[in-house]
């Protein structure tokens, strides 16, 4: 399948709105797509939402022998896998010219910076160790899948842990999960990626672009940073752009200051998910399944873009109310087999035409918890890191 | 004539037979074509079968080697089944790669060995955790003309029982395995399932051991592996429906065949050199 | 590494029960590049299988057409304990455009089963096979009227389910006896044969530990030779020679193996012959029924 | 709960939840999740054209690693399953490319593909002869039945697993894969109470059209 | 081969040209086409050639390493030859165009190596069954202007000459564990003994007679013809026949007498120009550069 042409038209609106410091979904130049970090069940599995972009990571581990070059180390494999799923031109099984630059950026930024302690996962030097391995899986393409696939590659790896060994002598034991409380793997730093499309001969960088952004734009600028302020990456690419230093420094300062808040957000979503995994009855990502009325606020285009954080909330609430989590636990959680249906079936028959009383009988006045949190969360974001980093950005530009 | 109505409008062409109960090749409709079973012939394989359903030819061939059993399984042996259909078993497939037809076929294959339906794996190891036995079996379609599953399992059960291999035993303190290739060693205990494949038309008629042809016009085919009377595996992959009623049906059938195909298997590999070891 | 997800892998370190005999290889090895005539026929010039040297293992089994009912042609045979199976299929139209030609193209695969040696073999098909297809092609396209089907394609596939030497010269057979049943037009049948040159001694139709191997015996005067033989036009298909002899050693070797051929060539046309009867008797049944 | 026999654990979904997708959700049953994605119906390829059907496509992605011959299974179940419901003989010489994503396996990953296939099917708009709902169920040690088991119970061990699919017009069976072992009397009953059960995932289907639309409403 | 377009006149006058023993270039039928070679020219490969012949361009780099030999050879190293087709030698090596002609020849080398009085495998082992050098060939064909068998051979004979392996002293230290002691001076190096090593001819039949070293034009003129593998002392290592055409015994039997006369030759200047190079050493090298 052939990806669907960008119509000139399009294009140029976006580059003209760029120009005009405007972006399509009424975002800042400087300004992120709201992110969500969710995790699921198993140890190291990590879905960002990024905008629209979906990217999920899954981290697992395997006992191999090291490699004779490095022998007190353990290894570090990363894969991005990309589907249809993603996108029409995408091609299961096989990563197109865009898969191989995200994997290998991603490698970069992770592996090349070596944020994992190798030798913390060898067992026995020369004849055993650990080979982790990172399958990133790319669901939903909407732009900018470097920072999402890192973003969630990271997160993956803090949340993993893998089983606890105990050496007998030569033979290695291998305790399962319940045996023994696993252990998470050692840390030293979070890098993270965050990529600026280059506009009008790279006088303009948008940061986080979409994909109709990514497309329009001239080239691209992607930014390997840590917590600590630290460059660990660095790629321009594109045909023909020239970029100045100082726009390259700007966006260095815009980027540094994203890393720390998303590094301070991934922090954050551990510890939650932490909480509620002491909690008990874990469910994982089944909570990221959401109503489809809750979808208004965390999916649909209409709320997301043309934003003003204050609207948004209350936007949120009321649209909250109708329907909700819990309340659906209850229309049909544990359904026992003496409910009666009658679905006639047949194609005509589902699309009955919609019942609003349906859906007012439904109302009931507790909004679900989680995910309230987790949008102001993303609104804090958005609000206190804008100025700065507009006026750094103008500042440097102009 | 009849091969011009046969070309140009295959369904009706078949429809018209089966509304006379009866098929081209004529069968009735639940009836199974010939089989013949040949045990042993292969000298190269330690373990080796062909099984011929009507046209459709299996090979099956059995190479033994040692190994180091998995960490999570210690006390298991490994049998590793392979479907191939190379291309010149059928002008409908291509040289390559296996497609979908022989990896769903591998496929069925693992899941009756991985649930010990075939034989009880532990059966295959030397030394818990050190050593045991990993059976490559690759069954080889030489004809392919429908009811592949079935040839398939009937050859590899045949091709295990046929199997001989050296008796092979693991040396404590030298820590190495000792065995010498002349007193040979079958495997105990090896089970008996079989499959019976049918096909399906809208109309609800039933079609057993359907031909290339046949399963290409039928609307679904399902296929039922039995061992001894308890029901290991009914496999229907889509297709049109199916009720209670035709199930109990077929599985009488398959029932039937399954008798028949077990004394089969009893004849081809009872003249066997290898006394089976405990 | 490429892992192939198509197929079930085993584990990589698995290795064959038979490596457990190290010591015995050895001195087999020994023995053989010691004094191989020894082993292979003992004093009374017999060889293992009771055969004399200049003698070849009797085709049997001879089964054309019907093995592989789905193909346009197939033939089985056996020599000796080599067991292959080959199905033709076509002429059909080329599946890649751009290898074009106005005469007709023969594909060949050439493939050992898995378990059809004594190593274990791969799916894929190595380095070896390749080899082999290419010489199987070569050979037939000398016997084929390739001009008769322009711009289509005649598939050729050879299976060997076991190998016990000569598997190149068997496949020539079967491959023609294929051809033919598939009416494939042909100059001539392609009857191929091999034989193992050892110092002053020649063995027809070698058995896989009498044939020629680089890794065993590489001394003086001894080597294969592998010919594909078309009788009545006297002329030759393939001829393959791996191994040290003198000029005029080949010379009688390729003697030897194309009288074997024309003694041959009788037999493999009485096959053909039966099988066109049968047909034609056939046909006139159905004449009948209609 | 979730152990609980006779049940069927907490069903969810979302619907269109990816902005490129003609058609996909993120389907939710108990804690097994996987995502299906529908595009279609879109240009096939050559010798991949069908003169006379849809050609179905259908890619299934395990979490960890490649896909190997294992999903080639599951791919010719589903894969077989959708070629009866899709009324493909209405787009002739197209094709339709489904994708399957596990996304956390809470124990019954068959069952619930297929069902969140039917949803995305359903989302996206494809003419459908009829619904499928499957259900798994295990035959534990101790020959008790339990419907739709959850990923501890299955790790438990069991005698025989099925998993059955039935068509919303006559609750007819489409389709069945099963590993194990079992007599023919709990196989039946087995079946039976999968076919019961899957009406309840009807219903759920149900509403989530039903809400669906309601949302488009508000 | 890289197939090039003749018109049939173009075929009849190089037919007839055969016939009068004057070909094209002016040649006799068994004459070569001037030969370039140079050894040593890649300084970082243990030892290297790069042969012309006419328009066939051949670079040979042959890499020395240290490995464990194969359990069925203990005491012998090993030979591993690799032939690459490089896309700019002619377009339809593009891609996998070239791979088929690859393995022909890859495969051939291994054969005609395979025998012992070529090489001497045995030198090549350092600790019986524990350490061995392993040498590895690398072909890599530039340009295609016919007659790579003959030309590739003679690359490889040159460059496994001019390859040097460092010496190596095993030390037996206290206990079972040898330590192995490469000499600190890079110029204490041995040389194989590459006097047998096999030269190829091919011989191609166009009308009813044979020639030497074809060209482009002459390959597609002719349908069939053998390459003959000869080793130093006159010994015919390994012959097969090429092409599509099929061949006459008597015919055959005639090419194999020329061939190994003529593989005799070759071999024979060969290793005088290899010497005399040698002998002239410290020269300035000319590499590509011409």
């Amino acid at each position: 399948m052939k990806e669907t042409p960008l119509s000139i038209c399009e294009k140029q609106t976006v580059i003209q709105g760029v120009k005009e410091g405007q972006r399509v979904d009424g975002r800042s130049l400087s300004e992120q797509r709201k992110t969500c970090i969710t995790f699921g069940t198993e140890w190291g599995c990590c879905q960002v939402l990024l905008g629209n972009t979906r990217v999920m990571a899954q981290v697992s581990c395997s006992v191999q022998v090291p490699k004779s070059s490095r022998a007190n180390e353990g290894m570090l494999f990363i894969n991005v896998e990309m589907s249809t799923m993603a996108a029409e031109h995408f091609e299961a099984g096989r990563l197109g010219q865009q898969g191989i630059e995200v994997n290998r950026l991603v490698e970069r930024c992770i592996k090349d910076s070596r944020c994992i302690d190798l030798e913390s996962l060898c067992i026995l030097v020369e004849e055993q160790a650990w080979e982790v391995r990172v399958d990133i899986h790319v669901l939903n393409h909407e732009g900018n899948l470097i920072d999402a696939a890192t973003l969630a590659a990271l997160g993956a790896l803090c949340h993993f842990k893998r089983p606890d060994v105990t050496l007998d002598g030569r033979d290695v034991i291998i305790h399962q999960l319940d045996e023994r409380d696993p252990v998470p793997l050692t840390i030293l730093h979070h890098p993270l990626t965050l990529s600026f499309a280059l506009f009008n001969q790279g006088k303009t960088c948008v940061l986080d672009p979409t994909n109709l952004e990514e497309r329009s734009a001239d080239g691209k600028l992607v930014m390997g940073l840590n917590a600590y302020r630290e460059l660990c990456t660095l790629q321009i690419s594109g045909d023909g752009v020239f970029i100045h230093k100082e726009a390259v420094l700007s966006c260095a300062n815009v980027a540094a200051s994203r890393a720390v808040q998303m590094v301070e957000m991934l922090k954050n979503s551990l510890a939650d998910d932490a909480a509620e995994r002491a909690k008990g009855k874990y469910t994982g990502l089944v909570n990221s399944v959401a109503l489809e009325t809750e979808r208004i606020t965390t999916q649909s285009q209409a709320e997301v873009y043309f934003k003003a954080p204050k609207h948004k909330v209350e936007v949120l609430d009321k649209e909250q109310l109708p329907i909700t989590k819990t309340k659906l636990i209850n229309d049909q959680g544990v359904v026992t087999l003496e409910t009666s249906c009658d679905v006639s079936s047949s194609e005509s028959d589902m699309e009955i035409e919609p019942l609003p009383s349906v859906a007012v009988k439904k109302i009931e006045p507790l909004p679900s918890v989680a995910l309230k949190k987790r949008v102001h969360e993303e609104i804090d974001i958005g609000n206190d890191s804008e100025e700065e980093t507009v006026m750094l950005v103008t500042s440097d530009l102009t | 004539m009849a091969t011009d109505h046969k070309t140009l409008q295959p369904l009706e062409f078949y429809k018209t037979f089966l509304d006379r109960k009866t098929r081209p090749d004529g069968r009735s409709l639940l009836e199974f074509r010939r089989m013949t079973l040949n045990a042993g012939s292969i000298g190269t394989a330690d373990g080796s079968a062909i099984v011929k359903c009507g046209n459709t030819a299996i090979i099956c061939g059995i190479k033994a080697e040692l190994v180091a059993p998995e960490r999570d399984e210690p006390q298991k042996g490994l049998i590793i089944p392979n479907v191939t259909l190379p291309s010149l078993c059928s002008s409908h497939i291509k040289s390559g790669p296996p497609g979908e037809t022989a990896q769903a076929a591998t496929q069925f294959i693992a899941e009756l060995v991985n649930n010990n339906i075939i034989m009880d794996l532990e059966t295959l190891c030397i030394k818990n955790s050190k050593w045991s036995w990993v059976l490559y079996c690759d069954l080889l379609c030489i004809n392919l003309d429908g009811s592949l599953l079935d040839a398939c399992v009937m050859a590899l059960v045949a091709a295990l029982k046929n199997l001989s291999l050296p008796v092979v035993s693991y040396d404590e303190e030298m820590d190495k395995l000792i065995s010498n290739i002349e007193d040979k060693m079958g495997f105990h205990g090896i089970k008996q399932p079989v499959t019976s494949t049918f096909s399906l038309f809208e109309n609800g008629i039933l079609i057993s051991d359907p031909t290339f042809e046949e399963e290409q016009l039928a609307a679904g085919v399902i296929s039922i592996t039995m061992e001894g009377t308890s029901v290991t595996h009914l496999y229907k992959p889509g297709g049109c429906t199916l009720n209670e009623k035709q199930v109990k049906k077929l599985m009488q059938q398959s029932e039937l065949k399954t008798k028949e195909v077990v004394k089969l298997i009893e004849e081809a590999c009872s003249p066997m050199g290898v006394e089976p070891i405990d | 590494m490429p892992v192939d997800s198509r197929r079930l892998q085993g584990p990589e370190n698995s290795f064959s029960y038979k490596l457990l005999e190290k010591k015995n290889d050895n001195e087999e090895e020994a023995a053989l590049s010691a004094d191989l005539q020894k082993i292979l026929i003992g004093t009374n010039k017999v060889r293992k299988d009771k055969r004399i040297p200049s003698d070849a293992r009797p085709l049997c089994n001879v089964t054309i057409t019907g093995i592989v009912s789905q193909a346009k042609g197939s033939a089985y045979i056996e020599q000796g304990n080599t067991k292959l199976v080959c199905g033709v299929y076509g002429p059909r139209e080329v599946q890649k455009k751009s290898d074009f030609s106005l005469n007709g193209q023969l594909f060949c695969e050439f493939k050992f089963a898995p378990f059809s040696c004594q190593k274990r073999r791969g799916h894929q098909q190595d380095n070896e096979e390749l080899v082999l297809s290419g010489l199987l092609r070569e050979a037939l396209e000398a016997a084929v009227c390739l001009h008769q089907f322009p711009k289509a394609q005649v598939e050729v596939n050879v299976m060997v389910i076991e190998n016990d030497g000569s598997p190149l010269a068997a496949a020539l057979t079967c491959a023609s006896l294929a051809l033919a049943s598939a009416s494939i037009p042909m100059y001539d049948l392609v009857i191929g044969t091999s034989v193992r040159q050892l110092p002053k001694l020649l063995l027809l139709d070698p058995t896989k530990d009498e044939e020629w191997e680089p890794e065993l015996n590489h001394d003086e005067d001894n080597s294969n030779l592998t010919i594909g033989f078309m009788p009545s036009t006297h002329q030759i298909a393939a001829y393959v020679h791996e191994g040290v002899s003198k000029t005029e050693d080949l010379e009688q070797m390729l003697k030897l193996a194309t009288e074997y051929c024309l003694k041959v060539q009788p037999v493999v046309q009485l096959c053909l012959k039966e099988v066109v009867e049968k047909t034609l008797s056939n046909e006139s049944e159905n004449k009948v029924d209609e | 709960m979730e152990t609980e026999e006779k049940s069927i654990r907490a069903l969810k979904c979302e619907q269109s939840v990816l902005s490129r997708a003609d058609g996909s959700v993120m389907f939710s049953q108990g804690n097994t999740v996987v995502m299906a994605s529908v595009y279609g119906p879109l240009e096939a390829k050559i010798q991949k054209e069908l003169s006379d059907r849809m050609y179905i496509e259908l890619n299934y992605k395990p979490k960890i690693g490649m896909p190997g011959v294992a999903e080639r299974g599951k791919e010719k179940l589903i894969k077989t399953t959708c070629n009866h419901i899709i009324l493909t003989n209405l787009h002739p010489r197209t094709a339709v490319c489904i994708t399957v994503q596990e996304m956390q396996d809470g124990g019954t990953l068959l069952a619930a593909s297929i069902n969140a296939v039917c949803l995305a099917l359903l989302d996206s708009g494809l003419p459908l002869q009829c619904l499928v709902a499957a259900v798994t169920c295990l035959v534990d040690k101790k020959d008790r039945i339990v419907l739709d088991p959850c990923i501890n119970t299955v790790k438990e061990g069991y005698k025989a697993m099925c998993t059955f699919a039935f068509d919303s017009q006559k609750y007819n069976m489409i389709l069945s894969h099963c590993e194990g072992q079992v007599p023919y009397q709990l196989f039946q009953k087995a079946m039976e109470l999968c076919q019961k059960a899957s009406h309840v995932i009807f219903d759920f289907y149900r509403q989530a059209v039903l809400r669906k639309f309601s949302k488009e409403l508000l | 081969m890289a197939e090039i377009l003749l018109s049939e006149a173009e075929k009849a006058f190089i037919h007839h040209g055969v016939q009068d023993d004057l070909r094209c270039d002016g040649r006799t039928r068994l004459d070569y086409r001037p030969i370039i070679l140079e050894t040593g020219l890649v300084s970082n490969a243990s030892g290297s050639a790069r042969l012309r012949l006419a328009n066939s361009d051949i670079l040979v780099g042959v890499k020395v390493e240290l490995a464990s030999p194969s359990p069925d050879k203990p005491q012998e190293g090993r030979l591993e030859f690799f032939v690459d087709c490089s896309a700019n030698a002619t377009p339809e090596f593009e891609g996998r165009g070239g791979e088929d002609l690859a393995n022909e020849i890859c495969r051939f080398l291994q054969r005609s190596y395979a025998s012992g009085d070529t090489i001497n495998l045995a030198e090549l082992s350092i600790l019986s069954g524990q350490q061995c050098w392993v040498l590895y060939v690398d072909i890599l064909i530039l340009e295609c202007g016919g007659n790579l068998y003959d030309a590739t051979f003679m690359a490889v004979k040159s460059a496994l000459y001019a390859t040097q392996i460092p010496s190596i002293k095993v030390a037996t230290m206290d206990g079972d564990q040898p330590e192995l002691e490469l000499s600190d001076d890079p110029y204490d190096t041995k040389r194989l003994n590459t006097e047998n090593l096999p030269c190829v001819v091919t011989l191609m039949k166009i009308g009813n007679h044979y020639l030497v070293d074809p060209t482009p034009e002459e390959e597609c003129c002719s349908s069939s013809g053998i390459v003959v593998a000869v080793s130093g002392n006159k010994k015919i290592t390994a012959v097969r026949k090429i092409g599509s055409g099929s061949l006459h015994p008597d015919s055959l039997v005639s090419m194999l007498k020329t061939g190994s006369d003529v593989g005799a030759k070759v071999n024979k200047t060969l290793m005088i120009k290899l010497l005399e190079e040698k002998n002239l050493e410290k020269s300035q090298k000319v590499g590509f550069m011409r």
